[in-house]
């Protein structure tokens, strides 16, 4: 054991001030994520405290052999992670999450298992503890996994019968049974700690199977708060503090942080897991009457050039279509010719909260450009042209007035309150909720079709072309 | 050494200090934050680490070894996509310091 | 009970939950905040209390009993004072409930 | 002893989960009382965890004897705060909360005193800890003792000579020699101890006799956290886990709230503590120029009554004339005759901070009147009247251009701006800060000498008059 080469005791004292040092790491680290200005620095505290509790763990007492299966399972998991973390685009970012977040909740049930298999008893406390992470760990795991897959588009339908909730409670309940039985110490047989498993595992895939990917991004953060609290259970089971203070802090941030999602989606949790949202609806939209009417990319870059202000409204067709880096273009040929310039981002834009923010910054638009849904609302009123680039829900006027729609009461853009607007979009199709939108047949509104990156490079053209 | 009172102290504290570090945290920080706090339990390596490295039968060694494999690829993947995610409020924030902060 | 290593975890997230509470609090509740506080560390009572509880010698006893009585002063006053000053937040708070929350 | 009187354990176990429901609760009531609107519960929460606290803590297994002395030591401490808590002026707040603050102090000191005039040997930290919180309790109790005497007008002269900062560093260093010898075990005899607290307490008197009386709030916000942090060292000592984390909590949440405090007055902590402010300041005032025009008070209704707006300045002079509530009812007779009332609140108007808002509150000006710095300074060139009652400091436009005066660079209420301005005072008062006020002296300034209530009292009459 490497621990035996230092003087007794020494390998136990700095194994417990390490991990003081990194819990505080990793508060500091979070504390500094949640403001945008010190939001790199955060990422970059907490992965010191990672690092230092990874390699003082070699030093914990308990080690007693297979270091260098540990070091091979590092490397396995740590470079495929790495290799997939550095590749994916930032749109698939949110899958990602929780196929890492998912990770994590089965890391936490290979803990429980290991210690339930032993059989050893730890007492009422400690094997309820297990056991309590176990499930949650299971549940994250298997349905991080669906959620992953349900975004990556593996997973294309969203799988529904009645009495689904029923069978879902008949499943937690065994589940809960066996659990007891193991916490309980009568009958803690390799048998029922599979059985117990099993049901966990099946239980995370039929609750997240019926949820609309709409949703996705609140169950992601559920899970990721799940996660936390089985690894705070883990951490007593191993009378580890960094493992109960981190697992904790993140399983109460996170519950906070899925609210405060759901809220800005104008979703309530129970809503989010209990109903279907995107697909039970899609048929319930309400006929909208009236034409689109088309508009060619020349004439709509003439009416951009000679405005005094323009409004853009990113939606989720920009970042599918990839066209940030082009609408900033746009919109700096059109500062130069001194027309005012705002984006105006709704908190649900896109498929991930603050989706609309990453991809403008990664293109490089400022800060002092881009404004929330409160601070601009009142503006549209004085805009010459909004541009609607690939959004539809989020400046849907329907959410304002039509009581029997699924999106009513949801805040939304009021872009319909600009002189012209010019929406791009590449058909007839929908938006996330699947809903018409009465904004596209509004006299003052006009259609550009086309794919979001083409039609705004043909607007810079145009613009160009306006001298 | 974490007797059971002492751990519901901790428990506590460490609940408060979660929730209040992100309450009031902007819109725009909702998806990194998740992201970040997905990395923090990453933490959950070490305790597969000492689960693999006191397991001494087989099954406990294979479900140990999955265990540190799937903590690593928390901790791991966590960081690298969050420090990609923030890596572009960055570089807005700094080439526009003064209007850094917004909302 | 509380072993030495325990015992920082505790003071870091008390000092981390009491810092992140008052933080981004309005000018106009610091005093209140600060009288509040103050009642707050009026738990000191109860140490007094044991220290008083368990002294045997003369001195002892002289300095417990000063130490309770100080000890609820502070509680007592601390509570009072507070009491009275946000008092007055209710009265306007719900006189307009509309625009209770300012700054 | 009580606790025989209930099964084995159960006292104990008791006694742990009522301080967890304790600190659950302080914290809790802390949270509340940092949101307006919360308040008022805030303190009611945290009051119901100490009469938790208070009541189990007669179970602990600790205490064996003197309930008699212990229940009538509670009665005196508590009957004579609450009699003082309950008759105190608003305006007396401060140096209240300063007496309590300081008997929680002392209060520490003594449960050190008692663990170290014992002579046990505890080991090292403890006996550190015992000694840590032994001096900051004892200089925050006399400290505390001293900002009392000031604030209350018992200690008029603020002691000062050469070298004081040295002498201070001197008897730190003295207690800290003792402090050390007993923490050590090296000497422990009651004389060292004895000698260790008269320093502390002396240290308490020295460093606090200097201050200025403008910077107490401060002063008495900086012992409030230090109490804090004796009280939770202590509590190491006691094995007392609601000590521990009440007075952790304390004293960080204590220290950024004086950091907040002394940053809304301009200071820094530096500065409050080895410079004095309001005294080495009060003859650097430069001279202006010109003279006070005064006005009958007839003359300044009419102005009013026939303005479309008046912007309220109060200050230190509205406390000390108790002229809240008939400023109050000047406000009404205006609004009812449609001019447009607004309080403008400087955030160290006063003596303490939301000195001004209590007050306003009291009287029962509606929150929507009432605006802070930032949000009236722009409004102050668009009323017709400023009506400034007992404030000087505050409005001083010597902070806005000369550098030389010692209040340059604070944000202040730009009452100039306005048409009119009426000054309500005594006389040719100073402010806090002793400097000269080039407002008063500016051509559409006018004086309006009395005191603040009667002042306000002709108003009234003169508005009525006005028909
Ligand atoms: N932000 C979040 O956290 C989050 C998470 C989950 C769900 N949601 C939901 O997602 C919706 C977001 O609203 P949104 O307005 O951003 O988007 P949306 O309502 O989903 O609409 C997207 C529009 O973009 C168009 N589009 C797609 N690809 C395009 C391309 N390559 N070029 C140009 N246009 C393209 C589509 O029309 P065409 O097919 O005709 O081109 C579609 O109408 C809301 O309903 C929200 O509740 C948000
Ligand atoms: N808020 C805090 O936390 C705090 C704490 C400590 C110090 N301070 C300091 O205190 C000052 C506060 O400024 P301020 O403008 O509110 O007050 P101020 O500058 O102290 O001026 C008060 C004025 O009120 C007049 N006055 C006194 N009694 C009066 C009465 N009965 N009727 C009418 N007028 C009366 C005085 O003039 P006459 O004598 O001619 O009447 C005096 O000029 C600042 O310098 C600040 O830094 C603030």
């Amino acid at each position: 054991m490497i621990q035996d080469l230092l003087p007794p005791g020494v390998a136990k004292t700095l194994v417990d001030v390490s991990y003081l040092l990194t819990a505080f790491l990793f508060v500091m680290g979070l504390k500094r994520m949640s403001s945008p200005v010190t939001a790199r620095s955060g990422v970059v505290w907490a992965g010191w405290g990672m690092l230092v509790a990874g390699l003082v763990t070699f030093l914990a007492p308990q080690i007693a052999a297979n270091y260098f299966l540990i070091v091979t399972a590092i490397l396995i998991g740590g470079v495929l992670a790495w290799w997939t973390g550095k590749r994916v685009a930032m749109t698939d970012m949110p899958q990602m999450i929780a196929l890492y977040n998912g990770m994590g909740g089965g890391a936490a049930a290979a803990i429980a298992a290991v210690e339930l298999y032993q059989g050893e008893t730890h007492g009422l406390v400690i094997s309820s503890l297990a056991v309590a992470g176990g499930i949650i760990g299971s549940v994250s795991f298997s349905g991080s996994l669906i959620a992953f897959g349900k975004l990556q588009g593996l997973i294309k339908r969203s799988f529904r019968f009645r009495g689904q909730q029923f069978v879902n409670m008949l499943i937690l309940l065994c589940a809960l049974v066996a659990g007891g039985l193991i916490a309980a110490g009568l009958d803690a047989s390799p048998m029922v700690v599979t059985i117990f498993f099993v049901l966990a595992l099946i239980l995370g895939l039929t609750m997240t199977l019926p949820i609309g990917g709409a949703d996705m991004p609140v169950v992601i953060s559920l899970y990721n708060a799940l996660t936390g609290l089985a690894v705070a259970f883990e951490g007593f089971v191993l009378n580890n503090a960094a493992m109960i203070i981190a697992g904790t802090v993140v399983g109460s941030a996170g519950t906070l942080l899925t609210q405060l999602m759901a809220r800005a989606m104008n979703r309530s949790l129970g809503n989010v897991l209990f109903s279907g949202f995107g697909e039970s609806t899609a048929a319930t939209g309400g006929e909208v009457s009236g034409s689109m009417k088309p508009i060619e990319a020349s004439d709509a870059g003439v009416m951009m050039a000679f405005a005094q202000k323009v409004i853009i409204v990113p939606g989720y067709g920009m970042a599918v279509a990839q066209a940030q880096h082009k609408v900033w273009e746009l919109s700096q040929l059109l500062i130069e010719r001194g027309v005012t310039v705002r984006f105006a981002i709704h908190p649900v834009a896109g498929r991930m909260p603050g989706h609309m923010n990453v991809l403008l910054a990664e293109a490089g638009v400022p800060y002092d450009l881009i404004a929330d849904l409160d601070e601009i609302n009142a503006e549209f009123e004085t805009a010459d042209v909004a541009l609607i680039i690939g959004a539809n829900d989020v400046v849907n006027p329907v959410a304002r007035n039509d009581k029997s729609s699924p999106i009513y009461g949801m805040p939304i853009l009021n872009a319909d309150k600009a002189k012209n607007v010019i929406v791009i979009k590449r058909g007839q199709g929908q938006g996330f909720s699947g809903i018409e939108n009465a904004l596209f047949y509004l006299d003052h509104t006009r259609m550009l079709y086309g794919d979001g990156q083409a039609a705004a490079g043909q607007l810079i053209q145009a613009v160009k072309a306006a001298g | 050494m974490i007797d059971g009172i002492i751990a519901l102290y901790i428990f506590m504290l460490a609940a408060f200090t979660g929730y209040e570090v992100i309450a009031r945290v902007p819109v725009i920080l909702h998806t990194p934050l998740m992201s970040g706090s997905n990395f923090v339990h990453g933490i959950v390596l070490v305790g597969a680490m000492v689960a693999l490295g006191r397991a001494d039968s087989t099954l406990g060694i294979v479900i140990g070894f999955i265990g540190v494999v799937l903590g690593a690829g928390n901790a791991v993947g966590g960081y690298v996509v969050t420090e990609r995610m923030l890596e572009m409020f960055k570089s807005s924030g700094t080439r526009k310091p003064a209007t850094g902060e917004h909302k």
